[in-house]
């Protein structure tokens, strides 16, 4: 009744091109963004804006940055971890070179040099696809985490092999540290999530974005339609290096600030961030929001959640339940609908727009 | 809308003469694309029924309906039944269906790249449970009605032409040794001379071994040629059914699928791009 | 009633499980004993809760905040992971990390890390003990020259903990030491490690593992022929099962230690009378004194005696994080305060001051005997000299890195 | 590159202009299946040149060579005077020559829009940082482009389904879609393989339509393949057929139709 | 069939983005091994001095290729279930690895409540097939015809519940295989040869044995039977499968329930080298580049990757592994396979990918 697009004409092609084209999609954007920027600080407490939005927008980032290899580009990646680690390593490097430079720029910088390594791995892309080309980039996983283990230099020789998130501030506010508040952490976060989040929707709705989901689902017909594959696929490898390496360096520097960091970006984490994908929905941004908000948080609001609702569970029995339940709902979803959640979203407003009839 | 009945539906023959009969069939796609909005129709035993019209019509998705093979595309039956041979069957799966003697080619060829020519035919077999000697025979006599594929049959199926494919397709079909095959587009991708090999074959089946064929076919000229009844659809609806000869002579059917109106074939290079009334839907 | 509330991460779950449970498990047991023998410390019952991380540092800080928001008077990160991430966060909130016997050796200058105590020692004590053992062995620390010491560690902080010391020590001793890392994913694979093991021939290994890691090593040990005695595993490489895993040649299999294993004693018989057996725990009866277990005990009994402290420290009953920490700072465990609480022959005294906070206690050798670990050598102490002055500059340097670090605003405590 | 085109047919020129491709003794072998022997033909500007032949003739084959998909391992192909029988794939787009398939190979996952707006891909020009900014000049262009492709989709009639993702269309409005993306690239040669498989007869007069549309007014040179004879034998200028990658007869319609051989090979009954 | 792909392989070397990525690429690998190494004498470190150790120890050498032999075989256990339930379905089944201990723990979890130890092999299949329904019924039959990536997402729903599951009945702690009860042979042949010793475990050899024969039979099984080409067509496409009326259902539990014995059998070689516990899962990763080597759908190909890496990665490690400060066990294998797949990009065995329009 409420969300029909009924009676908002187009008249333009800008108009019609855009993102949102429906003003009820655009105003809920907006009241999203509003919740986020001014809704979260308010409510939420210092445990869940540290434990549940940071890690959220984190993950997203990360989700999305994947998203544009195996989602738009048709490219599975199970490195996605280890390219989150360069961007980590490389801003923990880069801080201790440029100690006056300003955080965030060398947050995004840093995001470069994960590109580029993106780019290295990339290369066999051209020869090697499917699962077999995950096997490139398992051994970018491998490899990477073993040398931020072996190393020394990339965390400063330290004797634990750890690295230590300085204090930096931002207009005198200290943005990393243990000093920074969650509040000020998430602020940042959420600023460049956005940012970032604006730059791929413009890219995977432009040239580029076509040029990929062509290579995605007929590489043979893109490439007779004068799309050169290698760079394609190499441009979504720099592109998703590049968000994953800005996520890995929030990671580190806005979420768990500093540490273990080798063994953060393990394997796990990278299979993590391809369910993320693709439960949130292959080729979908916003996908990869709801996909991080399932794998990420879920487990995390199941299990902080369900003790204080009186679930009375021990520990390790409130971890088998998660478990189990996250496994059931993965299935439940992917069987309700395989192209993941965001398209349960699409099929829900489309449900919405012929209500009260049934289609 | 009013459907224009040239000849009374088999509805008076008595059920136990249908060899298949869909009742008011719907589907949906997707939970929400209605595509089928009640469809009925009856294949007499031993009989060929064509199915025409245009793309889009929901010509394959009723083919698809009947051998339950929608569930895999994320479709469902929500209304009417199918009955085959006396037994309802719309919540029976694929492979039952087929051990029952319905087996469906599926439009746009769909082997099995990986597997060899041969190999494809056997996997047709797949339900046959009489005996390897059988088998090969029929092995052989499908070879006899396409040699193509005899050259081919050590080829991955994958690396075959297009019409090597259509070819393997119908064949591995008849090799399950059905009392009812769906054939989708039969004609796809074909040249002439094959095309009217097909449809000779469907005739000698039919006529020797009894089989009978619920066909989708678009050249609508070779389908009422060989077909005795035929069923037109325009989106998701049956608008017109009627014995084969007699669909034929009608005027619309004569104009818009076998292009010979006012008694003349005319050229491809005459017709003249406009956008065309339907008669029977006002 | 009065209570205080003790967050407690543990590992029930994921591949660290098999140490992460009976160290749960004695933990637990522990604090039950107090609240159900005593009603409490002086009083106060405790209310323990324990915070499953899968041995997972994203989740260990995710127990963090929730201690924090529930006002934990202690943290108890039980991975050298989740300790690192928790220190900064520590100094901020001020919340006392108690990682008793790992996590960040250099944390044990009280100067820099006011907010963390590593009782009784560090790492960097055990690895030097490792080297006096080899040397006692050996018949004197002169013997030690030429010899070759190998180190089979996890790839992970906590694995390589100990190099900055052995390297120190080999180059003053003038051993050879060499490395074998074992990556996390390679800890029930490590038929190549041990190939180059049985190159080099050192004389002794010292074996810096954990979970699943342990068990195969002591097999491979057996398969290789490497002699079992002379394979050493820090505390945390000497649970029960990671030398079952080895069968009858397993036998004298070695550990560090520093709280005997056992139920003779009567702490343990206390909790063996108030707990297991009125059914308050999920612990098997038969896996009640086995030497994880028994190490869970002592550090719940480290933050129960620093709950003491804080209280007669503050006169308060019931005390805050920031009175944890004073409890802690001062904690001195005599010998005959550990007769007191049932320890008697169980740990040696320790304690631990401003600037200090690990005490760098004595240790033993602790050997398999086929069925159980028992005692094999005589209290041990480490190498403090060495230690000392590299957690001092390795503090410094740490505090340094992270730039801006917090200074130590809590003066030291005069009393005790 | 030979002198005459009509010595390398051997066949009397009928058809318009001067030679735009020139294939001259290709063949191609997988293994040890002949799918072209020793196959020479040309194709004139501005014509509409079929391909016919039995299935497995090696005609999808052929177009395959011309645009370098697949590499001949004998002979010589010339397009524009340059040889382009080494060539890859996508330099074919860029020198105008655009396709359809046999077995459509649509973008699935894309609407109708975008599947025809990636044949403009190469006429745009705007750099990457424009595009993540979408604003300014690279949504002038892409403004620009869209224009273009929303004539071809009125021209084609699909506006109905200009949003709808292509991989659940039917058959036939497949390949409208196709011909569409095909037709966005501006081609000069655009190579057909199979256009009207799969439509009845209303479908088909509307897609000759479109072709010979296309070939009158932007001038484009059209190959065909079709095994609707009633197809050919109307819109085609000249007609070559193979027969197990062997070219058996090339000619006009006329000729073709009433060869021997090829009535013998590929029509049958006289048609 | 076709030996001579007319499709021309693309140049590598002929594309100006390609050669600066591989000198770069080069740049980053030397610049992060030669980090490790110090810079005196590193030819001859790299290259002379590992085959002069080989040729002055080689019962060391010896041992080091049986070691990997071993270790090969036993990734290829692992891979074979992998291989088994690709080939039949087209899924790649990421729980695998949780299968292997879930069936080991199964067996020792019923043999430690008193069940005589072949008792609990054949309770063990039970429970195995009883899995192989349910994720049949639960998991596959509604996802039927889905994309492959799909699939695979759900076969990581059923890890996640397999661990919990299993963790929740069995509990988390190392438990160990009941090897002496199922007379799996024990001890070592120790051989005197070059000079030196080396040593056989019997148990490696019984592994390797059992597994040899697996794969042998599972291999002919599927080449000539019926049975074996309805798998074969069901991987390639499921919806012409179910048209020709292959029953899906009955193909798959077929598939999951051998995979599940070969995850039982995986389970009590690994568990009898090591021990059973969920860190196992982890080693399940080893068989992804011995799967990608042998190429997804080869039985064979799991056998002859397995020994590839497992030989090649043993090597690398012992001989070169040090100069880098060793661990590069965990990647090499993967590099390994990489290596491979640039000249084969199916995998050694593996079905050609058809590239075709
Ligand atoms: N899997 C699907 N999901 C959603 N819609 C579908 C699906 N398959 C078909 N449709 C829609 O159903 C309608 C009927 O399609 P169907 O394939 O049955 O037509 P058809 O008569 O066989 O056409 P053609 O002659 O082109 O083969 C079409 O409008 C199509 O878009
Ligand atoms: N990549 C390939 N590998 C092996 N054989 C191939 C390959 N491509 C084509 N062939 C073979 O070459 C022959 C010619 O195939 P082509 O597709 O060109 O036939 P066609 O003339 O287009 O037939 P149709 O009319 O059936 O589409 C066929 O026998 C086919 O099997
Ligand atoms: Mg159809
Ligand atoms: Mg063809």
């Amino acid at each position: 009744m409420f969300y029909r697009e009924a009676g908002q004409f187009k008249s333009t092609y800008a108009a019609d091109m855009a993102v949102f084209p429906i003003r009820q999609d655009r105003i809920g954007i907006a009241v999203i963004l509003l919740l986020a920027f001014v809704g979260v600080p308010l409510i939420g407490n210092d445990f869940f804006t540290s434990t549940v939005m940071i890690p959220f927008l984190v993950f997203s980032l990360a989700a999305i940055g994947l998203n544009i290899l195996t989602g738009y580009t048709g490219l599975i990646s199970l490195g996605t971890a280890a390219f989150m680690g360069v961007g980590a390593y490389a801003a923990y490097k880069l801080t201790t070179f440029f100690p006056g430079v300003n955080i965030i720029v060398l947050v995004l910088v840093s995001g470069l040099f994960s590109a580029a390594i993106g780019v290295l791995f990339g290369l066999p892309s051209l020869r090697i696809k499917g699962f077999y080309l995950a096997v490139a980039t398992l051994a970018a996983q491998f490899f990477l985490q073993w040398a931020f283990v072996r190393v020394p230099w990339l965390f400063n020789y330290n004797a634990s092999g750890a690295i230590e998130v300085p204090q930096r501030l931002f207009f005198g506010i200290p943005v990393t540290g243990a000093s920074a508040s969650p509040e000020t952490r998430y602020f940042v976060c959420l600023v460049l999530v956005v940012v970032l989040t604006w730059f791929a929707s413009n890219l995977v709705h432009g040239k580029l974005g076509r040029s990929w989901m062509a290579v995605r689902d007929m590489d043979i017909a893109a490439e007779l339609m004068g799309i050169k594959l290698l760079n394609a696929k190499l441009l979504a490898f720099a592109v998703s290096s590049f968000y994953a390496g800005v996520a890995g360096a929030m990671m580190i520097f806005f979420w768990y600030g500093g540490g273990e960091a080798a063994d953060v970006f393990n394997i796990r984490l990278s299979f993590n961030i391809l369910f993320m994908v693709i439960i949130g929905g292959l080729g979908s941004l916003i996908g990869s929001f709801f996909g991080a908000a399932f794998i990420a948080s879920l487990p995390t609001i199941l299990k902080f959640g369900l003790p204080a609702l009186g679930v009375p569970l021990s520990g390790a029995t409130a971890e088998h339940v998660t478990f189990m339940l996250v496994g059931a709902l993965i299935i439940v979803f992917l069987i309700v609908e395989p192209h993941g959640l965001a398209r349960l979203w699409q099929i829900g407003k489309q449900k919405l727009r012929t209500w009260p009839f049934p289609y | 809308m009013s459907i224009a009945t040239l000849d009374a539906p088999t509805s008076t023959t008595p059920a136990s003469d249908n060899i298949l009969s869909l009742n008011n069939i719907e589907v949906i796609y997707d939970h929400v694309i209605l595509v089928l909005k009640g469809v009925s129709l009856t294949v007499p035993r031993k009989g060929i029924v064509a199915i025409l019209g245009a793309n889009g019509a929901g010509k394959t998705t009723t083919l698809k309906a009947i051998s339950n093979l929608l569930k895999a595309e994320r479709g469902e039956v929500t209304k009417g039944s199918i009955v085959f041979e006396g037994e309802r069957v719309d919540k029976m799966s694929p492979n039952e269906l087929v051990r029952r003697g319905c087996i469906q080619v599926m439009e746009g060829r769909h082997c099995f790249g990986h597997l060899s020519i041969e190999e494809n035919l056997l996997t047709g077999a797949f339900t046959r449970r009489d005996g390897n000697a059988a088998i090969k025979r029929d092995l052989e006599k499908i070879y006899e009605l396409f040699p193509r594929l005899k050259q081919r049959r050590s080829s991955q199926a994958g690396y075959t032409s297009g019409g090597e494919q259509q070819m393997c397709a119908v064949g591995r079909a008849m090799m399950s040794k059905p009392k009812m095959i769906l054939l989708d587009e039969p004609s796809m991708g074909l040249a002439p001379q094959i095309v009217e090999e097909i449809f000779e074959i469907v005739r000698r089946l039919n006529a020797e071994d009894g089989v009978s064929f619920l066909v989708a076919e678009q050249n609508t000229n070779m389908a009422l040629r060989y077909a005795t009844y035929g069923y037109i659809m325009e989106t998701g609806r049956i608008v017109m059914d009627g014995a084969a000869s007699m669909l034929r002579e009608n005027e619309d059917v004569k104009e818009f699928y076998l292009g010979v109106a006012e008694g003349d074939k005319k050229s491809f290079r005459e017709v003249k791009s406009y956008k065309r009334r339907k008669r029977w839907l006002s | 009633q009065d209570s205080v509330y003790f967050a407690n991460n543990a590992y029930r779950t994921g591949p660290f499980s098999g140490s992460g449970i009976p160290i749960g498990d004695g933990m637990r047991d522990y604090i039950t004993m107090i609240n159900e023998r005593d009603g409490g410390v002086n009083g106060v019952k405790i209310v323990y809760e324990e915070c499953e991380t899968g041995y997972d540092t994203k989740k260990s800080i995710e127990c963090y905040e929730q201690a924090k928001s529930k006002n934990t008077i202690v943290y108890s990160p039980w991975s050298t992971g989740a300790t690192l991430a928790a220190i900064p966060r520590a100094h901020i909130d001020k919340i006392p990390i108690l990682s008793m016997a790992y996590g960040l050796s250099a944390s044990a200058d009280g100067t820099q890390f006011p907010w963390v105590f590593i009782p009784p020692f560090t790492y960097w004590d055990g690895a030097s003990v490792m080297v006096k053992h080899m040397a006692a062995e050996l018949g004197g620390m002169d013997k030690l020259k030429g010899k070759k010491l190998g180190l089979i560690h996890l790839d992970a902080p906590f694995g390589k903990e100990p190099i900055p010391v052995l390297e120190n020590l080999a180059k003053k001793y003038g051993f050879e030491l060499k490395i074998y890392p074992v990556a996390a994913a390679d800890m029930q694979n490590q038929g190549s490690l041990w190939l180059s093991i049985r190159r080099d021939r050192p004389d002794y290994l010292y074996n810096q593992g954990w979970g699943a890691m342990n068990p195969t090593a002591v097999k491979e040990a057996i398969k290789n022929n490497f002699p079992i005695n002379k394979l050493v595993g820090v505390w945390w490489a000497g649970g029960d099962d990671d030398a079952r895993a080895g069968g009858e040649q397993a036998k004298g299999y070695k550990s560090l230690s520093w709280a005997n294993a056992g139920t003779g004693f009567p702490v343990m018989q206390d909790i063996l009378k108030h707990v297991v057996e009125k059914g308050k725990s999920t612990t098997p009866k038969d896996k009640v004194g086995e030497a994880l277990y028994n190490r869970g005990v002592y550090n719940s009994m480290l933050v129960v005696e620093g709950i003491r402290n804080a209280q007669k420290l503050t006169g308060k009953k019931v005390v805050t994080a920031e009175d944890m920490r004073r409890g802690l700072e001062s904690l001195n465990i005599t010998e005959a305060r550990l007769k007191e609480i049932g320890m008697d022959g169980f740990a040696t005294p320790t304690s631990i001051s401003c600037t200090d906070h690990s005490g760098h206690s004595k240790m033993f050798v602790a050997q398999w005997d086929g069925a159980k670990w028992i005692k094999g050598s005589d209290w041990i102490e480490p190498l403090k000299d060495e230690v000392r002055p590299l957690i001092e500059t390795n503090a410094k340097d740490y505090a340094e890195k992270a730039g801006n670090w917090p200074k130590r605003t809590e003066s030291c405590e005069k009393s005790s | 590159m030979n002198a005459e085109p009509m010595n390398v047919t051997g066949e009397p020129m009928t058809g318009k202009g001067e030679v735009l491709l020139a294939v001259e003794n290709v063949s191609l072998r997988f293994g040890g299946v002949k799918a072209i022997s020793d196959v020479s033909f040309d194709i004139r500007k501005g014509e509409v040149r079929a391909i016919i032949g039995p299935n497995g003739a090696g005609k999808t084959s052929m177009l395959n060579c011309i645009n370098g998909f697949y590499h001949p391992q004998e002979g010589r192909i010339t397009y524009k005077g340059a040889r382009r029988d080494k060539m890859k794939p996508h330099r074919a787009a860029a020198a105008g020559i655009a396709r359809t398939f046999q077995n459509v190979a649509l973008f699935k996952g894309m609407s109708t829009l975008d599947n025809i707006m990636t044949g403009r891909t190469l006429k745009m020009k705007r750099g990457f940082f424009w595009q993540a900014l979408r604003h300014g000049p690279a949504m002038q262009e892409e403004i620009e482009h869209r224009r273009v492709v929303e004539d071809i989709i009125d021209f084609l009639q699909i506006e109905h389904i200009r949003k709808l993702p292509v991989g659940k269309l039917p058959y036939g409005l497949q390949k409208r879609v196709e011909l569409g993306r095909a037709l966005a690239m501006e081609p000069e040669l655009l190579l057909l393989d199979e256009p009207m498989a799969g439509m009845n007869l209303e479908e088909k007069e509307d897609m000759c339509r479109f072709i010979l549309d296309v070939n009158n007014q932007f001038g484009t040179t059209i190959a065909l393949i079709e095994h609707d004879m009633g197809v050919v034998m109307d819109l085609s200028d000249r007609v070559v057929v193979l027969e197990y990658g062997r070219k058996i007869a090339d000619g006009t319609p006329d000729q073709v139709k009433s060869d021997q051989k090829v009535i013998d090979a590929y029509l049958g009954v006289a048609h | 069939m076709s030996d001579v792909a007319a499709r021309p392989a693309p140049n590598l070397l002929a594309n100006g983005w390609i050669k600066a990525g591989l000198i770069l690429a080069g740049l980053v690998v030397v610049a992060l091994v030669g980090a490790q190494l110090d810079g005196s004498g590193t030819f001859y470190k790299v290259f002379i001095d590992p085959f002069q150790q080989m040729v002055a120890a080689p019962d060391l050498l010896a041992q080091t290729i049986w070691e990997g032999l071993v270790s090969g075989v036993l990734y290829a256990l692992i891979a074979l279930g992998f291989v088994l339930i690709f080939k039949a379905s087209g899924v790649f089944n990421f729980a695998q690895g949780i299968m292997v201990v879930f069936a080991a723990l199964t067996l020792v979890g019923l043999h430690e409540k008193g069940v005589p130890a072949w008792l609990a092999v054949i309770l063990t299949l039970g429970v195995m097939f009883v899995l192989a329904v349910t994720i049949e019924r639960v998991v596959l039959r509604p996802l039927v015809n889905q994309p492959d990536i799909i699939l695979f997402m759900a076969t990581f729903g059923i890890t996640y519940f397999l661990i919990g599951f299993g963790e929740s009945l069995f509990g988390g702690n190392p438990k160990q295989m009941i090897a002496d009860e199922l007379y799996l042979p024990k001890g070592a042949i120790d051989l005197q040869i070059f000079g030196g010793l080396v040593s056989l475990q019997k148990i490696d050899i019984a592994a390797a044995v059992i597994a040899s024969i697996m794969i042998a039979a599972l291999a002919l099984f599927f080449q000539y039977t019926r049975i074996g080409r309805a798998l074969r067509a069901v991987a390639d496409s499921h919806k012409a499968a179910l048209s020709v009326g292959i029953s899906l259902n009955q193909i798959w539990v077929i598939v999951w329930f051998t995979a599940g014995i070969v995850a039982l059998i995986t389970g009590i070689m690994w568990g009898a080298r090591s021990d059973v516990s969920f860190a196992l899962e982890i080693v399940a990763l080893k068989a992804l580049p011995v799967l990608i080597l042998g190429g997804f759908t080869s039985i064979p190909g799991a056998i002859i990757g397995g020994l590839i890496i497992g030989i090649g990665e043993k090597l690398g490690e012992f001989y070169w592994g040090p100069l880098i400060g060793g661990g590069i066990e965990s990647w090499l294998a993967y590099f390994i396979a990489l290596g491979f797949l640039l000249f084969r990009p199916q995998g050694l065995f593996g079905d050609k990918i058809i590239e075709r329009i």
